[in-house]
């Protein structure tokens, strides 16, 4: 039996699932700001030219040194850029209306990525300052800080 | 370097989804007639390159599949990237440059509709800080377009016009997704989508392939009488960490077009892969570009954003203009990674 | 590095986990949905390729040798030839077998090219290239648009083909 | 205008294990890529391109991880491309890299692959599910183990060959300090006596799965003239693809090998490849391979390869040997294990391979192929410019 192929085929299609729990290590540098998160702290990596890189980099971004001179910073600082989240994805790490925005603590001179819990866009301002807001249970991992909340 | 000039160009019909085919069914065609439109026999190519990713169909080893799609018998050279296919093109090219073929074809293709765009592209992130806050790719678009829209000389207005431009001359463009008529003061009305981007700021998703030949001096000109020779192609690549860049630049942008020799001499037009409305902006900018010159006159991604192959598409539409002879002069520009990360530019020429 | 207070005495964290799902939405094909239909009739339907002639079971869409479609469609049989194998001894991911079970490389009659597939009802020990056999198909209640409509092959009985038959498929 | 030379200046590459825990996915990158640095004198400064390469994306779960490695391989400002071609990807990066100083294009190109296979595993990113098909009944060497029948039937060779490879290999795998395993007390009674997981492929004779990383810095001619350390003059370099199924096809010993390993040697100038080769590196991650790809490199005719393991020709003390690291069957960092290939033949040429070196060695094979045995990279590279 031969037949031209049918066109009127009805294409079959199915849910596909992809999901791992990945489990990383760290290194030295990754994993002293996960432990100084656990332990209510957030930690740094000084550049040669002193500038102090948050979240810390192995390496630097530019020159590709090594670094390992960790240092304190603060847990407030500066919002140096933002956007405004009207519906939150399913994913997301808050549930509500929320800006992602790169915040440049105390002490620190790049920005983080995270999110800051603003209620509403009107709020938010380039150059405002934020507070760090710490889970009840921390283990180690970026979602230790749930967000970050306007100052005053 | 030796003269390399893209000889053919085809792409599939854009489409928001194809679920009737996959990649191979999607792919097949244009390769075939990027081939058949020059009368090349498949066993002229010296070289293959094609680029893709496994993330977007969700399926590992996506381009072993589609080698079933070109007829790679007898066994042929060939290799892949894990990239926008404008970088496959660029490995192309600097094979051509060793002398010892002097014909390649290059493929890129993505079925971005089986996934959640947004979503998979925060895989691309540093894994330990910031993929765990699933940072979705429109909305560090959007934060990089504040920081555009707080250093000035752009407005939402200007974003408006060119969604709306876009769009306009997408109508001329059979293979474009979304084309049409829009007016700007309407497009600025509608709400948010993350802010300050509104929906219109953003590009199509897509499924879409696309396919080009690239051929060197003599052979360029056996398949084409008017080749479009490849002047400059250069590519660099930007820290990832948005705290560490200067958000409101595209330095890697302006690395690759100075390399290029974009600003040698007068431009035509440009083909920028500016996904985003702002990034047209910034990528004016990065290459030195007046307003004299032509931008995305195919409409650009924000007409059809094939990933994987919308930047070998920019390569592809400024190529055939020049073959056609609708200017002497042209870039084109390829962008992949959040917040315009990594950027290559072709600069062609007529003859 | 350790000048910083806070990490001092405490147990460094050296690994994070970062689970990750993403859903998609998978689609078979044009050439892979005909052949799933087929199979839900309990029909192996391959496809010619115009190119060189010969017939893709299943059908992926194309004929890889000359890089065109397969047009026509063409119903291979359920039963074929073993023409090479593997002993399997070890579970894996997902995988209900009893071991030891055998893996075959298997060209139906009428196709021209091998498929994987189990081979059952027969000792392990005794199975061999030119070993004719058949499919066994799910209870027609249970099938459905999938490959595990077939639970397995088992031997026909016929003779052995003759290695001539098959020696292009090893 | 025209091919430039180029040749090898740097090797560096990790010590692989099956979890590299002490160090992030940069940090594993950076232990091999700073040793290449290291050995070609050269600092991040100095290097213009940056080519990377590893296997499918699935198994760390980051999709084109290049974009974020660009900072920790000191990429910023730079050109970087990232390849993938299967497991022959490790080679494909290699040559690739290659042609950028061959194209004339760049100078100085660090070169990297690897893969952290402990992030997830490779049972479970090698076999994603995929709707409408069952899942695959017998994993990677299932796959591989009905060809390896059918080369056996083929050359009727001796059903003890594929464990005298993996004693050969481990036993090498001892003299590389970075090799994944070290089994001091292997024997063939004990390779024999292990599982037999896929007859005819035993435990013992398959290859681990590894946390490792390979790095290589490529310069042109006059970078290369002025290094202090020998360089290893690629002499020739070639890919070859083919499609995995289709009607005919040879899956045991494939016209894209053969293909391949003609064009290289032609490209050198090579006749007689037994007799002018010193050594190889050859892709083998079961042991059967060993003899099937002697055959088709075309070090042996069809359905003698067997008789070389067995007379060990393939040894370190015969004429042609193959794997002196322990090759894949003691490391298999998966993107990296072709570049791996690559790197040790120019170890070998450069004089540079420690207790694993084969005197003498002038000209030296280094070989990866991927997929259902249809995509390959190969080059040979010399202690004398071509």
């Amino acid at each position: 039996m031969a037949k031209p192929n049918p066109s009127d085929v009805e294409v079959l299609s199915a849910p596909l699932t992809i999901e791992y729990p990945f489990r990383r290590s760290t290194g030295p540098v990754l994993g002293a700001f996960f432990t100084g998160l656990r332990e209510g702290v957030v930690i740094g990596v000084k550049r040669q030219d002193g500038s102090v890189l948050v979240p810390p980099s192995e390496y630097d971004p530019e020159s590709a040194e090594a670094l390992d001179d960790l240092v304190e910073v603060g847990q407030a600082g500066v919002v140096t850029a933002w956007s405004w989240v009207v519906k939150p994805r399913d994913k997301h790490p808050l549930d509500r209306p929320f800006a992602w925005a790169l915040i440049k603590l105390d002490g620190a001179d790049t920005g983080m990525l995270h999110v800051v819990d603003a209620g509403e866009r009107s709020r938010m301002k380039t150059g405002m300052r934020v507070a760090l807001q710490w889970a009840d249970e921390r283990v180690g991992h970026i979602n230790d800080i749930v967000c970050f909340l306007p100052e005053g | 370097m030796r003269d390399v000039a893209v000889v053919s160009f085809a792409q599939s019909k854009h489409e928001r989804a194809l679920p009737g085919i996959n990649e191979v069914e999607m792919l097949m065609p244009v390769v075939g007639q990027v081939r058949d439109q020059i009368g090349l026999d498949k066993n002229r190519v010296g070289f293959t390159c094609s680029g893709s990713t496994d993330y977007l169909a969700g399926q590992a080893f996506s381009f072993v599949m589609t080698l079933d799609g070109i007829g790679a018998w007898p066994p042929i050279s060939e290799s892949h990237v894990e990239m926008d296919a404008a970088w496959a093109l660029y490995e192309a090219w600097v094979k051509l440059q060793m002398g010892e073929i002097d014909i390649a074809m290059v493929y890129g293709y993505s079925k971005t509709s089986p996934g959640d765009l947004p979503d998979v592209l925060t895989r691309q992130l540093d894994p330990y800080v910031y993929a765990p806050l699933w940072p979705d790719s429109i909305s560090l678009a959007a934060l990089q377009a504040q920081a555009v829209l707080d250093e000035g000389g752009t407005s939402e207005r200007e974003w408006a016009e060119i969604a709306a431009r876009s769009r306009a001359s997408a109508k001329n463009n059979p293979n474009a997704q979304l084309t049409g008529d829009f007016d700007p003061e309407a497009i600025l009305a509608e709400e948010y989508l993350v802010a300050p981007l509104r929906k219109h700021d953003c590009p199509p998703i897509t499924d879409g392939a696309a396919a080009i030949i690239l051929a060197a001096d003599d052979a360029a000109r056996e398949f084409s009488k008017r080749p479009a020779w490849i002047r400059g192609l250069e590519h660099r690549i930007d820290p990832q960490s948005l705290g560490v860049r200067n958000l409101t630049r595209v330095v890697s942008l302006e690395q690759a077009g100075e390399a290029a020799g974009v600003s040698k001499d007068k431009i035509d037009f440009a083909e920028l892969h500016a996904p985003f409305t702002y990034q047209e902006v910034l990528a004016k900018r990065a290459l030195g570009l007046s307003d004299e010159v032509s931008i995305n006159p195919s409409g650009g991604a924000l007409a059809a954003n094939p990933m994987m192959a919308a930047g070998l598409v920019r390569i592809g539409e400024a190529a055939d203009r020049i073959i056609a002879g609708e200017g002497d002069r042209a870039v084109a520009s390829a962008t992949q990674g959040a917040c315009m990360q990594q950027n290559l530019v072709c600069v062609l020429e007529g003859e | 590095m350790g000048k910083i207070k806070a990490l001092e005495g405490v147990e460094p964290v050296t690994m994070i986990d970062t689970p990750a799902r993403l859903d998609y939405t998978f689609t078979a094909g044009r050439a892979t949905s005909r052949f799933l239909k087929g199979l839900e009739q309990k029909k192996l339907l391959g496809e010619r390729s115009a190119a060189t002639g010969k017939v893709y079971l299943p059908p992926r869409g194309a004929d890889p040798v000359a890089g065109v479609p397969t047009e026509e469609q063409v119903e291979v049989a359920d039963y074929g030839v073993v023409t090479s194998f593997c002993v399997v001894n070890v579970k894996f991911y997902g995988q209900a077998m009893e071991c030891p079970y055998v893996c075959a490389l298997v060209v139906l009659d009428g196709a021209d090219i091998a498929t994987f597939g189990l081979i059952q009802e027969i000792p392990y020990e005794e199975v061999r290239p030119g070993l004719r056999v058949e499919a066994v198909w799910v209870d027609d209640s249970e099938l459905g648009t999938t490959l595990e409509n077939i639970k397995y092959f088992r031997p026909t009985g016929e003779p052995d083909a003759p290695a001539e038959s098959y020696k292009e498929h090893v | 205008m025209g091919k430039h030379r180029v040749a090898v200046v740097g090797v560096g590459q990790t010590k692989h294990d099956s979890a590299r825990n002490d160090v992030s996915i940069a940090g594993l990158l950076r232990e091999a890529a700073q040793r290449a640095l290291d050995d070609a004198e050269m600092t991040w400064k100095d290097i213009d391109a940056v080519v990377l390469g590893k296997a499918p994306d699935f198994f760390e779960g980051i999709m084109m991880p290049e974009l974020y490695l660009a900072e920790a391989l000191g990429a910023t400002g730079k050109p970087m491309l990232r390849v993938h071609t299967a497991g022959s990807v490790g080679g494909s990066t290699g040559v690739v890299a290659s042609s950028l100083v061959q194209g004339g294009i760049h100078e100085r190109v660090l070169t990297v692959a690897f893969e952290k296979q402990s992030e997830s595993e490779a049972m479970w990113a090698l076999s994603l599910p995929i709707p409408f098909q069952p899942p695959l009944v017998a994993g990677a060497g299932g796959y591989f183990a009905p060809y390896i029948r059918s080369y056996i039937a083929r050359s009727n060779a001796p059903s003890h060959i594929g464990s005298l490879v993996a004693l050969k290999d481990r036993r090498n795998g001892l003299k590389n300090p970075y090799a994944h395993l070290h089994e001091h007390d292997i024997t063939l009674e004990s390779i024999q006596g292990s599982m037999m997981l896929w007859d005819p492929i035993r435990y013992a004779e398959t290859c681990p799965s590894s946390d490792g990383a390979c790095a290589m810095v490529l310069a042109g001619e006059k970078v290369a003239d002025a290094a202090a350390k020998k360089p290893a003059w690629v002499h020739a370099t070639a890919m070859r693809s083919e499609p995995g199924f289709f009607a005919g096809r040879d899956q045991v010993n494939p016209r894209g090998g053969q293909d391949c390993s003609a064009d290289v040697y032609k490209q050198a100038g090579i006749t007689n490849p037994r007799k002018e080769i010193d050594c190889a590196e050859v892709y083998v991650p079961f042991s059967w391979f060993e003899p099937m790809w002697m055959e088709n490199l075309h070090f042996a005719e069809e359905g003698e390869g067997w008789k070389m393991t067995e007379e060990g020709a393939t040894s370190m003390t015969g004429d042609l040997p193959v794997n002196c690291s322990g090759g894949v069957l003691c490391s298999n960092p998966i993107g990296a294990s072709g570049m791996l290939r690559f790197a040790e033949s120019a170890m070998q040429v450069r004089g540079a391979a420690g207790d694993h070196q084969v005197d003498g060695a002038r000209l030296a094979l280094g070989h990866a192929y991927g997929g259902a045995s249809q995509f390959y990279s190969m080059w040979i590279v010399g202690a004398d410019k071509p």
